[in-house]
């Protein structure tokens, strides 16, 4: 009987939270949008299948060892944890929970040990994290293996593009204020780094808002890659009032010139171009930038087609589940059923809006100072969403002038978003770092 | 000297966009020398170890009937599913 | 002439033992069953080599670095490890790997870091180990890969035959009660967290097999392992036997409906169903079933085959190499050599023969108490071992009625098991670890 | 309160056989109910994003000539014997 | 002001040092010559893209978390690791790093959370350094993916060709010695270690000497994987003219009779006697060359040939990727601009040589004692340099004979070339550990 | 006791060499004895549970016309180029 109630007490159905079955229901609604909708579905089944497991109750999935020692709640353990961590009154295993939270790296140590000691141990998916995100080698890998499905040919037959990829990076730092302004009015209480990381969805980049976010802002994570992936999922939705707003109709009919064939040699010159460029500049955008010069140099080289082949297949496709599931693992009730959330939603789409509309207006800019005339419809394409947002600048395109493809076009500011936003996240990685110091 | 909230937002916003613009356009120039350089001075004589990969060469000519395109995928997927494990 | 004394020391021939000569010979006959008979071979050919790896003396390729400094001998790393585990007095070796074997993790972390400074290494198979099964990833990755390879179709034509696939872990518990009976009566000296890893070898599935002794009985592993994969390919031999003798000819010819048309909604929606009844009844099961449904959605959502893809074939193939390299880590003669590993051996085959029994007798309640007959030779296939055992429910149904087929009709109750059997798993991690707190 | 061997024992195989039956009754409940909610309600309109994968396609289908095929398989080794690295 | 300040002193231009400029150089002709000239390009590229990225200034991407807060140069954080270094007094940063390179390990688990605690990371390149290489894994890996894709037909045809590959191996300890010599007569300074290290680029086998390398001298590492990689890619100008000058023309017209056929069962018992010989002979070789005939087995026995194909391919490339961006991460400046770098390049040129002509003289032996003639210019593929040795001899050998097929005679002690070095290896970390003991 | 650095070079050398030649010849010796068992008593009757691997199979023989295979070749790149992601 004693056994029965045991296996009672240890059932999910006991121990469910209100807010674990919300979480559960939010993540059920990613996976309707993400199989049904088709939303971004490489990523977001599984966030959502990830977001499903780390809600179970009582498992601990996503919990580490010494999580899992604490909502153990044993009297003895808690006891020996709070006095690795100088506690010297607590009342709940929050309490606990908090000094765990901020302790230092050699407390953190004791602590580890402690809980193995004690025969806890880290869940499944807080392993996953831990090796796939914490150490930032999954989104840097996804940079490579997106590197290597990249031609950058469009861009280099037009390369004033980069200046549409450039102004479309304004919704990051806008977004970034506006995180400040939440903040300094008593709305929301964001730090600069957490300001950071959510702006960066305005990048509309999955791997580089998880690796910012993953660096500035962990206890965010699971919120902006949902958000980064959701609106880069709505992008077709999103884009196209801002841009026939902002442009007239002749505008939108410019027919560009036919773009000029590019050699092969300079799709093998180009990474390795970009690459240096950053070494000289921006070094904290090495990592990112990187990697991503590095698969295009695979694909592009011609002599290693067997490595750009299986980073373009199997490595891409193992890490992108495995960043999935440790996304997911971060979308835990208790991080993500937050004020701040519904902040990060509000504050990503403004991060696109005002993307979309710089990219456009700086493509008209462009028009008045040069002769040879952009379609401003491109400029949305600036904020990456490689290639939602080329396509629907080529649909809209199409909806004024039915012969009028902008695809190819589209694709410069495309990849040069990437580009651009890989910058910002260097820049700001690097600023906020010179700000906490 | 730890400035406030605010003025970091805004140092964040003047730095990073100014940042990113400096770097693309120095992209830019770079790009612009060096398709000119490697047209002029290195001729098209292309890169050519070894064949184009096949997969990008395949989409753009379109010179098999489809018809027969249609039987040999056919084939093709009664292949893998005899000798895939 | 010293340093060729030296070498000759070091060969292999100089310090090999005896039984270390005897399980290279049961290693080469488990890679002859494997290539000759096709017994797993996916599995058996990596465990059998690496269960020659690490029997080479000498090389140390399944001993971590502490086991290392100990068997390499020097004094001065024996006295300062005997430090480390506050071994006052000690005779030989032994007493130190006995003590290491005890100590608790803040020890262990002392003596690392020693053995290290003493310059010795892991072996390479000791790594294999902790990285694959230890942190239980590797067979929580071959279940995902396992439920990407999964159709759940014939299961949900007709849900009936869950009943089966639960009968059949009787199996599994009868065998529990068999190996606590050897302990009682002292024939031979299993814990209740052996025997119930034990048990698990009667689920006829190999990662849960796996996934279970390491959680339960780490030392137990190798011969688990082995019996499991071994008794698996054997189905075709234990099973008919049982079958017949529980059956009449006339219910061996029972013709089954066919089955019905299962609509593509039903599979996606299936694995999410099975989740949340596992979130909400047993959070225990949640790894395992977690991934197992995670593959199965990704299967059949349609909208990522090419992460279905890499899983069913890149990333399970690479994960099978080293779980099976690893698992013979677990085969060093000093484990393996034991009686208890003949114990496991007979229980094992109890398990598959009791499992097999109480599947094909459910069938029979189960027409008792319903309209639309089953036959009872698909019962059978409820131990699990996918496809082997609904094989033989086929071949044994066509021996008595040529014209029946009963293949389809079989896999529902055998992917039945494989749930079944991550339940029973699941029970028994948790009522274990409750037993042992 | 550590109970005998033998009585974990069979506390395993009582709870451990109740909770496998109990739950997987659930299931078989659940799978029912989830079965006859989708075919009543949502109809067979079926999710068609994507075209089924195309090996089990092909498992089905065997409207190419089995001589052909011999053919074309034998082409496909030796593309592969010349493309494989 | 006061930030873009810091933007500048943070830039790479700003902190750049000539001998980063020079590596950038040198990793960019790498590229070249992989890219151009078809190098080696599947391990080249990654190794040069690696180097650039290990020189950029400030990125710190080669660095350790504890180098990278030694680096950074707060005062407070210097302060506090020269404690944990016990450095009483210490003037330049220099002091410390040179403190911490040869700090123990439980020091340096010390340090590493003094530097976690002041928020420093590994680099990203540290990381996969350490994942692959430093543990060993990456270049066992790569030896197992060689196996599975080396025919051993014709050396088991014609087993004699394996004394061709045991000679070649003399270039391996004759370079060693020409290194001891450099150091004693005071024109270098490397360690037996260093010269073990250095010798093995003989073995004209990248895998091996990056094994070898990274188990006695981590340092060199760069150097010696470069010379070795760019020396195999040498072959086909190192060797003819050492061929030309030790035969006769006659000799090498000598046309050998055709290779018998060799059964799949002997193919699949290669590999396992192999195997135990090494397990009795030289345990120490057992990491590499246990690899190496487990990669074959699976490639011969026929029964899972899915794990084959995976090993061949997605595995084998992976490995490759991150094994090349390892290596490239000891490209850094103070590692690579030293004179023993200058010195490991002569010597790898003249194990190479020394290899080739030891073969050729072999084959001229055996000539001497046996009736079935060799033809010696299959001799010089014993190096190993798999297959490019082999192609060589052919082609040397058409030139004299232009119906004389070669290949597959050559093939044989080629393949036998990869076994001898292994052994090689295999002894010299053997017994350089003893010396060290 | 420490021997110098000259004497360690040579002992590698002397005792290297040796390891390699020794182990060599024994593996001459055990192949050797194993090709002649195995031809013997074990006859050519070949472990036939798969078929040979296909791309092996393929390498050694042509029967396919080559134009036949160029088309088919390019058939299979466009069927990738539509079908692979
Ligand atoms: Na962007
Ligand atoms: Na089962
Ligand atoms: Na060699």
């Amino acid at each position: 009987m004693e056994n029965f109630l045991g296996l009672w007490a240890d059932s999910g159905l006991y121990q469910m939270q209100w807010g674990q079955i919300t979480m559960m229901l939010i993540c059920l609604m990613l996976l309707f949008l993400a199989i049904r909708k088709g939303f971004e579905p490489l990523l977001l089944v599984p966030i959502g299948f990830g977001g499903i497991l780390a809600n179970i109750p009582g498992a601990g999935l996503a919990s580490s060892a010494v999580e899992n020692a604490i909502l153990g709640g044993d009297p003895a353990v808690l006891k020996g944890l709070a006095e690795i961590f100088a506690l010297n009154t607590w009342e709940t295993t929050q309490d606990i929970l908090n000094a765990y939270h901020h302790a230092k790296p050699a407390v953190l140590a004791d602590a580890k040990l402690f809980a193995a000691g004690a025969d806890y141990q880290n869940g499944m998916l807080y392993n996953f994290y831990s090796v796939a995100i914490a150490s930032g080698v999954a989104p840097l890998v996804i940079f490579m293996g997106v590197g290597a499905m990249t031609d950058f040919g469009p861009l280099l037959a037009n390369p004033r593009t980069l200046f549409l990829g450039a102004a479309a990076q304004f919704g990051i730092f806008t977004t970034v204020l506006g995180a400040v302004f939440l903040s300094s009015t008593g709305i929301m209480d964001f730090s600069i780094a957490d300001a950071a990381a959510i702006g960066i969805i305005g990048g509309a980049d999955g791997p580089t808002a998880i690796y910012v976010a993953s660096k500035l802002a962990p206890d965010l994570l699971g919120a902006i890659a949902v958000a980064a992936y959701s609106y880069m999922a709505l992008v077709p939705m999103i884009q196209p009032p801002i841009m026939r707003a902002l442009t007239t109709a002749d505008e939108r009919k410019i027919v560009m010139t036919q773009l000029r064939h590019v050699s092969k040699r300079e799709k093998i010159f180009f990474p390795i171009v970009l690459l240096i460029l950053v070494a000289l500049i921006l070094p904290s955008a090495a990592p990112l930038l990187g990697m991503f010069c590095f698969g295009n140099l695979m694909r592009e080289c011609g002599v290693v087609n067997r490595l750009s082949d299986t980073t373009q297949n199997a490595l891409i496709n193992i890490t992108t589940i495995f960043l999935g599931l440790s996304v997911g693992s971060k979308l835990a009730a208790d991080k993500f059923l937050d004020p701040k959330t519904l902040g990060i939603l509000i504050l990503g789409v403004v991060a696109f809006a005002v993307g979309t509309a710089a990219g456009v207006l700086m493509a008209k800019l462009l028009n008045m100072v040069s002769k040879q005339k952009i379609n401003p419809l491109i400029g949305s394409a600036g904020v990456s969403a490689v290639p939602m947002a080329a396509r629907v600048s080529n649909k809209v395109g199409l909806e004024y002038n039915p012969q009028n493809f902008l695809l190819m076009h589209a694709m410069g500011p495309n990849v040069a978003g990437v580009i651009g936003s890989a910058v910002a996240a260097g820049v700001m990685i690097s600023m906020v770092n010179s700000f906490l110091q | 000297m730890q400035s406030t909230l605010t003025q970091q937002g805004l140092d964040l916003l003047i730095f990073g966009m100014g940042t990113v613009f400096v770097f693309l356009t120095l992209l830019v120039v770079c790009v612009t020398v060096m398709s000119t350089f490697i047209n002029k001075f290195l001729g098209e004589e292309e890169v050519a170890n070894e064949p184009k990969p096949a997969p990008k060469k395949a989409a753009n000519s379109a010179n098999v009937d489809p018809k027969v395109l249609a039987v040999i995928q056919q084939a093709i997927y009664q292949h893998r599913a005899k000798t895939q494990p």
